[in-house]
């Protein structure tokens, strides 16, 4: 029997979708039975006391966790988030329930034998309960007590070869899409990037000495597969300089029926055959392209948005000339508004060991670390000090990309060195000629 | 319960210590397939819905089995996974950014079989433990947060929220009938870790009552220049007041000039916000992130509040419907949700979901509001 | 000989468009020869000595005004802007140079009597000197003296039935386009509404009761040909409800080539035949026309963009059910930026006495005079309090077509009475459930 | 010069006064054809450059020229146009919104004669007097303000850049060969009298150095607490200072705070801002007021500084030329300039006019600036 009804939590166990209160049910279960014998360094029944909270908040509506305290392992200043429920005499099995960030490896492939080494430390050491993933991209075991801590983190580095991740005004855990790996779009290997850069800065990502958190994702290309433009301080983007490259017999298969659109995402009748000029020359955002038998792109013209790629994707490739864009400042709307990143670097390429790319960052978080406020976010002093401050700071020269248009008030800020004969006036001078 | 060691000892912490060793290498986790084709992929193409099939330069196929799931996975779940990555794909597995996992083989048909077995695995409640599905064209899964499972400053619960609205839009999930993706997010609090402010539906919790000071600790376990600073309408002040017949050193809240971020009680646990009736969700739409055809934007907010109705939000699953059925009936082919309440006005928008349109979704915060009034004598009766 | 020697501005006299040097010197030397036998009033060099402060500006690169000084006529607190040359002993002549703002009529349209008699004024009492016409609508009168005012005051009042205009924190001139009295596109009598608004508002015209200026505009159609959008802090801009009126006979003649598109606003050989479906059908922004012999559209769909209209004015006419759009808070960039203004009143009946326009007005005027700061115009309160303050204040019901997009930050500012429970709570209510 | 009276008595202000009756009641100067048509209007047709002719629906026509000139124009010239409405036109003559005269004629062949009158008119100098233009798609008469004429807070003149610019753009005024009306307007400051936001292309004045604090008179003349107030940058504090031995209240400013706006200035005659070297003209483009085809727009700053160089300002004069040389031959039919700078996308715009991009272009004041920078990978090589 459970050790808590949960009536309002059953009624998530119905519908298609995978139920998590099933699935804590039958973890529950699974930790009493204990077949395996473990020797639970938690409460064995913290799932069920997990139950029991979540329905309690179900019925007040309201939370039950205690404002998070501040828990760690020795020497890092993230990877853990304290955190304690407010009714510890009810549920005592998630009296403490911290959560543990476990930096996922790049692109987010397993083995087997390295999940099951996982899970049996986390039933061991923890709930047996785990994020896959967190929004940043962590493995995120969720519930464990702090004398716990250390030891799961000795686990991790010697047995694993595997770190924490990051929390607090740190370097948070960088993340990437599949990229190269699997995906024929893909501008750059944005897992060696992402894994190049974690390890680069691992000492940013586990030492707090930023004024706030920032983050790095990174996307193969403009389709953006982990949203780096919204989530991301910094964010890197796949793109190219050159031509598409088209191969007009596929083109043709794809006019004839040969191939599905778009590689088949669509499987709705009612969008009928396909239809070259109506599907992709009109729905084309700069109008370059057209069709006469052959597609032809103006790619002077072309702003790479992928979608003419996007559906036909045995004719279509990108370009040779490939590389990066680099965006800044993205982040959630506390305090100042949400923010997407702002392009900064057009083009860059993106070559190990990566340095054009780390210069950038680098001057990055100088100016942050020197002019940052507590907890404010680099997006925000962007705003703040102004995007020709940050292309001062960097070094990089104003372009017309970095703007969709110019700016419609004339409120420059000029400066008195741009100014000839400056800003000191002597008042008596003007006045012999400008009388009150 | 007794303890067990690693041999750590706090005393010595740096004994023996590793640290800033980040992440395994990817390298190590590649499918045998992936690792020699990366870089060389030709083109993909979705076979059905849930199954992709990419197609090496050299001629090698990998075939993807994706299917969703709740994030909250308990390892008992973990192991079956593993199991099943045992079973089809050589103990390889991935996670997509959305939170489904990807099992790869290497023939279509080994793939519609394991899509055949991983339909076929249900929980004892009767859900699907990993439903096939999650590509082109339709509903993939709902990244989000922690809710009330783990965090201390929601508005709602994300897991319950997330199954509700993927039981919901569960058909779009197994079929690819829309006229383009609808990414769907989900954040318990202001804080968007959910990054709901880029999606075509969000959901998101939303407090509505200022904090209640707590004097009795406020002055003890509070850093007051923090908590007014923190405040983006300054709507907090330091004061002091009486507590038990002793002079304490506390805040003022304007309560008219709170917008219920909860900020400040990020700031200073002595501020809570959470409110049974006065705790909801707000329904944002027409956010994107990708560049295809339009450039990525913000969501909106379509629906100011709807309140907590654990454990099935039928309000909530009801507006979901109205959106989606509307957009699925109206839109062109690779439109996306923004782009067609652009392309027909937002005022056609809420005609043609039936939603209603009321003063709070009209922009009132600070100077950026301005850009999104009408300045113009264009719009649709 | 001219008083003053002007080899800079005597470069402005060649070039093909008219030279305001030119007649200005042409004008001082009519004063000079006074044929008339005129009894100026001021100075008989004010234009020589105008000629020569400019020059000096010229030189200079700076102006030689002083600050404006508060001068004007009994009762009125506008209508006069008061100036002072910062050199008076070079150029007494126009040692002060006030203006007068003289209240145009509705549609500018003059008899030439009336404007002789105005001339006529003006060189007596005035420099000869005028702007036809200010940038709000005034006849303007440039430079004459502190005793003239009240001179000039009773000539216009007495025999030329003509007030003064607006300058203050008042009601400013308002002005209109033609509107009916020569354009087909007019949905509503522009000059009436000006004309009849004017006079019922002479005591906000004359009599500073605002914190700033406030400005009304009228615009006939989305044409916008007074620039209402822009520059009034109450626009008035007509529009209509129902349908579009096709002549298909006269759409035949265009595409027949007939007559010329866009009335022959185009004479540029380049455009070639005019091509309807490339030059309107696709050119519609809501793409709510086709064309396969006979022209449709979709009435539904339309935004009254004018467009259509515009290039076949024969073919293609206004509705019936005519009426305005009320925008509010146009305003220049300072303090708070430029601003356009914003739909608050999507359709009103134009019809005298324009009660329901006017009961408008006066709500948005009893708002910002009991909250407007000083010198903030109402755009910015309605920034500053927000557009719902204003749908308040005014009654309005909101609606989806007061806005382009609905807000994208969720930091609504609810009300106490809109939240069950209300807002004031028990903090010891709260930790019962909650331990901190 | 004796001072003659109408019989005003300052003593007695309010005998015989009359006030508040408006302004002059618009039928009384109708023309007759107008009169009997208003409101009856069927169509209208341009029938060559400065000819508009509209057709009543009872049949009737008026034929309208249209001339431009200074806006700033003497009683000489008044009567000039009074002497020329009397002979063509019956006494009635209007003016347009934007400065221009319109006579108004009932056949064609009367407005071709007058045409060629007005041509024939030229001042001493040589200009045009009434030169015959201004319809359809070319380039208008510019709305501008008082410049070193009358105002005291200039950053350069009006009536001479205008002057310029018109004889720049001149052969634009007298045809019709543009893609779509181009709207040029001139404001002296940034108090744009002119309304230059909203314009095809604007010239503004603009001051590049602080004001000068004139201690000596300032706490005389200036009420301290609004000038500070005027600040929309806050750069304003009220201090106190030594001035010639007495200590005097005065503001300071922290200059690199200063964005030059002159607000300052209007509130407070001792805080002077024009300067020789410091002043001059920055152009904006791409603005727009009509709905048609697209919303109004503001126009942008393209060239974020030209040096005050009269009396011929040769660089305003090559930059506008540069502008609308480009515009001219690429944008298509009925595009205005803003809609073609975003159709091709701002970073051509630069390319084809050949106009230099510099980071003064880029916004960065306040929170609306970030929705000016670009946040998509969408932009051309
Ligand atoms: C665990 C996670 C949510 C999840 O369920 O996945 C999370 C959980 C918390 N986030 Fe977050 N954030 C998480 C990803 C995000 C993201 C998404 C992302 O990184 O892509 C965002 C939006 C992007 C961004 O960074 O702006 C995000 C924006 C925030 C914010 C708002 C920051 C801002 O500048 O607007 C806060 C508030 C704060 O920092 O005080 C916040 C704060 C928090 C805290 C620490 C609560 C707090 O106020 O102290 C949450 C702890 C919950 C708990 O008890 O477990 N979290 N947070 C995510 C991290 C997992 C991981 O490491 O993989
Ligand atoms: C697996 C994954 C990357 C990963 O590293 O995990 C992925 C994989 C692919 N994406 Fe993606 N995308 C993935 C998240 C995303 C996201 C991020 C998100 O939603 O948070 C986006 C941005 C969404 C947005 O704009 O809001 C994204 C926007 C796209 C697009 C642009 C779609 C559009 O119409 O705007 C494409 C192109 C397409 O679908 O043709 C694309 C295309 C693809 C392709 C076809 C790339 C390829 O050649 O293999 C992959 C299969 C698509 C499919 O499932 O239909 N992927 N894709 C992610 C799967 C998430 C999931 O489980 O459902
Ligand atoms: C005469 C005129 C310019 C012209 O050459 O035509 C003019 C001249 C002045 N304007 Fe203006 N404004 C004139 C139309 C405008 C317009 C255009 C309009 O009304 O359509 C605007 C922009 C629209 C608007 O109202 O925002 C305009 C926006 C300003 C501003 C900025 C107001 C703002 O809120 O941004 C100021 C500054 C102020 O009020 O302190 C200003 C202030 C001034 C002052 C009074 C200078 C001052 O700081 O005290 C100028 C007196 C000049 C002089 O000595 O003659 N003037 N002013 C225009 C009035 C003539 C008339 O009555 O017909
Ligand atoms: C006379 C005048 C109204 C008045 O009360 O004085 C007027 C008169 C006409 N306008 Fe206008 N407009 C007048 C200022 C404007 C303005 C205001 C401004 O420029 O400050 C605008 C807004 C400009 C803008 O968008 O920035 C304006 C935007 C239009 C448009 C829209 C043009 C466009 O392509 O966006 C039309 C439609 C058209 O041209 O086909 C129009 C159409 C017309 C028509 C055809 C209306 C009609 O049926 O008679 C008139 C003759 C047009 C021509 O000259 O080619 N009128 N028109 C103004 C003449 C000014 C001048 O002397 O040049
Ligand atoms: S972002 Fe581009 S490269 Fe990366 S997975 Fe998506 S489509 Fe492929
Ligand atoms: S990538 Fe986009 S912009 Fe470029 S040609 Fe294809 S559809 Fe057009
Ligand atoms: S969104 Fe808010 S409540 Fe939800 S996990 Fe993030 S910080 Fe916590
Ligand atoms: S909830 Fe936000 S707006 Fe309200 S007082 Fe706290 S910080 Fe300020
Ligand atoms: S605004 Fe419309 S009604 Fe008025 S003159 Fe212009 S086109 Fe005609
Ligand atoms: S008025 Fe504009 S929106 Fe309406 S049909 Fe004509 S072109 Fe289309
Ligand atoms: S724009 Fe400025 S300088 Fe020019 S008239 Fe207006 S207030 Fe004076
Ligand atoms: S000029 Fe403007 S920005 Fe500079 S000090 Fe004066 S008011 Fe402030």
């Amino acid at each position: 029997m459970a050790k808590h009804q949960t009536p309002l939590l059953d009624q998530l166990e119905s519908g298609p979708w995978p139920s998590f209160v099933s699935d804590i049910k039958q973890h529950a279960e699974f930790r009493h039975a204990n077949e395996g014998k473990v020797e639970y360094q938690i409460p064995v029944d913290v799932c069920d006391d997990l139950l029991g909270a979540l329905e309690l908040s179900y019925v007040d509506g309201e939370t039950h966790w205690k404002h998070g305290g501040i828990v760690g392992v020795f020497g890092y200043g993230g990877g853990v988030i304290g955190r304690y429920s407010d009714s510890p005499e009810k549920f005592p099995g998630v009296a403490h329930f911290h959560t543990i960030r476990i930096n996922q490896p790049a692109g987010k492939y397993y083995t087997t034998k390295y999940l099951r080494q996982l899970a049996d430390l986390w039933d061991f050491r923890g709930s047996g309960l785990m994020n896959l993933h967190g929004a940043t991209g962590d493995l995120v075991c969720l519930g464990t007590t702090t004398p716990q801590l250390e030891e799961i983190f000795y686990t991790l580095t010697h047995d694993f070869n595997t770190d924490l991740g990051g929390s607090g005004g740190n370097l948070r855990t960088p993340a990437d899409c599949l990229g190269q790996s699997r995906c024929e779009f893909a501008c750059y290997d944005t897992q060696d990037l992402c894994h190049t850069l974690t390890n680069d800065y691992q000492d940013e990502l586990h030492r707090p000495a930023f004024p706030y958190k920032f983050k790095f994702k990174f996307d193969g290309c403009p389709n953006g597969c982990v949203a780096s433009i919204a989530r991301s301080d910094f964010s890197v983007i796949g793109t190219w300089k050159d031509e598409i490259k088209v191969d007009q017999d596929a083109v043709k298969g794809y006019v004839k029926g040969d191939f599905k659109p778009n590689a088949g995402a669509h499987d709705n009748p009612k969008w009928g055959k396909f239809d070259i000029v109506k599907e992709v020359i009109d729905l084309c955002p700069t109008k370059c392209m057209s069709y006469d038998g052959a597609l032809k792109i103006n790619n002077k013209e072309c702003t790479r948005c992928m979608h003419c790629i996007n559906t036909m994707p045995r004719a279509l490739h990108i370009g040779d000339e490939r590389g990066a864009s680099l965006f800044v400042g993205a982040k959630a709307p506390i305090l100042d508004g949400a923010q997407m990143g702002s392009l900064l670097v057009p083009f860059v390429p993106v070559e190990s060991p990566y340095d054009e790319i780390k210069e950038v960052i680098e001057k990055l978080w100088d100016w942050w670390m020197e002019e940052g406020k507590n907890r404010e976010r680099i997006g925000e002093l962007i705003k703040r000090q102004g995007f020709p401050k940050m292309l001062e700071v960097t070094g990089i020269k104003a372009d017309a990309r970095h703007v969709l248009e110019p700016r419609s008030n004339p409120y420059i800020f000029w400066k008195e060195e741009d100014v000839p004969g400056g800003w000191q006036r002597d008042i008596n001078v003007y006045r012999k000629k400008h009388a009150l | 319960m007794a303890f067990i060691s690693t041999g750590y000892d706090p005393s010595k912490p740096m004994e023996g210590r590793i640290t800033d060793i980040g992440p395994r290498h990817f390298e190590e986790f590649y499918p045998p397939v992936i690792k020699k084709n990366k870089g060389q992929w030709a083109y993909h193409e979705i076979c059905e819905a849930g199954i992709l099939m990419h197609k090496a330069k050299g001629g090698d196929e990998v075939y993807t089995v994706r299917c969703g799931g709740a994030r909250l996975i308990s390892v008992t779940l973990l192991r079956e996974v593993c199991d099943i990555a045992d079973k089809y794909c050589g103990g390889y597995v991935r996670w997509t950014t959305r939170n489904n996992v990807e099992f790869m083989v290497d023939t279509l048909a080994k793939a519609k079989e394991l899509k055949a077995d991983l339909n076929s695995r249900k929980f004892a409640g009767g859900s699907f433990k990993f439903p096939v599905g999650g590509t082109g064209a339709g509903i993939t899964n709902i990244v989000h947060t922690q809710g009330w499972v783990h965090c201390h400053t929601p508005a709602t619960d994300a897991s319950g929220t997330v199954k509700v609205a993927m039981d919901e839009l569960f058909e779009h999930f197994t079929k690819m009938d829309l006229p383009a993706p609808v990414r769907v997010s989900m954040a318990c609090c202001l804080n968007m870790c959910g990054a709901v402010h880029c999606s075509d539906i969000a959901i998101l919790g939303y407090h509505r009552k200022p904090p209640i000071i707590d004097n009795k600790v406020l002055d003890n376990i509070c850093e007051i220049p923090l908590a007014v600073a923190a405040c983006p309408t300054g709507a907090i002040r330091p004061t002091k007041t009486e507590h038990e017949g002793k002079t304490v050193n506390t805040v003022a809240i304007k309560q008219d000039r709170c917008m219920f971020c909860g900020n400040c009680y990020t700031m200073c646990p002595a501020l809570p916000l959470s409110d049974k009736e006065g705790d909801g969700l707000v329904i944002m739409a027409g956010g994107k992130i990708s560049n295809r055809i339009s450039r990525p934007k913000f969501s909106k907010v379509v629906v100011a509040f709807i309140p907590n109705e654990p454990p099935r939000w039928p309000t909530l699953a009801k507006v979901l419907r109205q959106i989606v059925t509307a957009y699925a009936a109206e839109a062109n082919k690779y439109e996306r949700l923004g782009d067609w309440a652009e392309r027909i006005g937002w005022e056609r928008f809420f005609e043609k979901t039936g939603l209603e349109f009321t003063s709070h979704l009209i922009d009132d915060f600070r100077d950026p509001a301005y850009y999104t009034w009408r300045q113009t004598t264009q719009f649709k009766w």
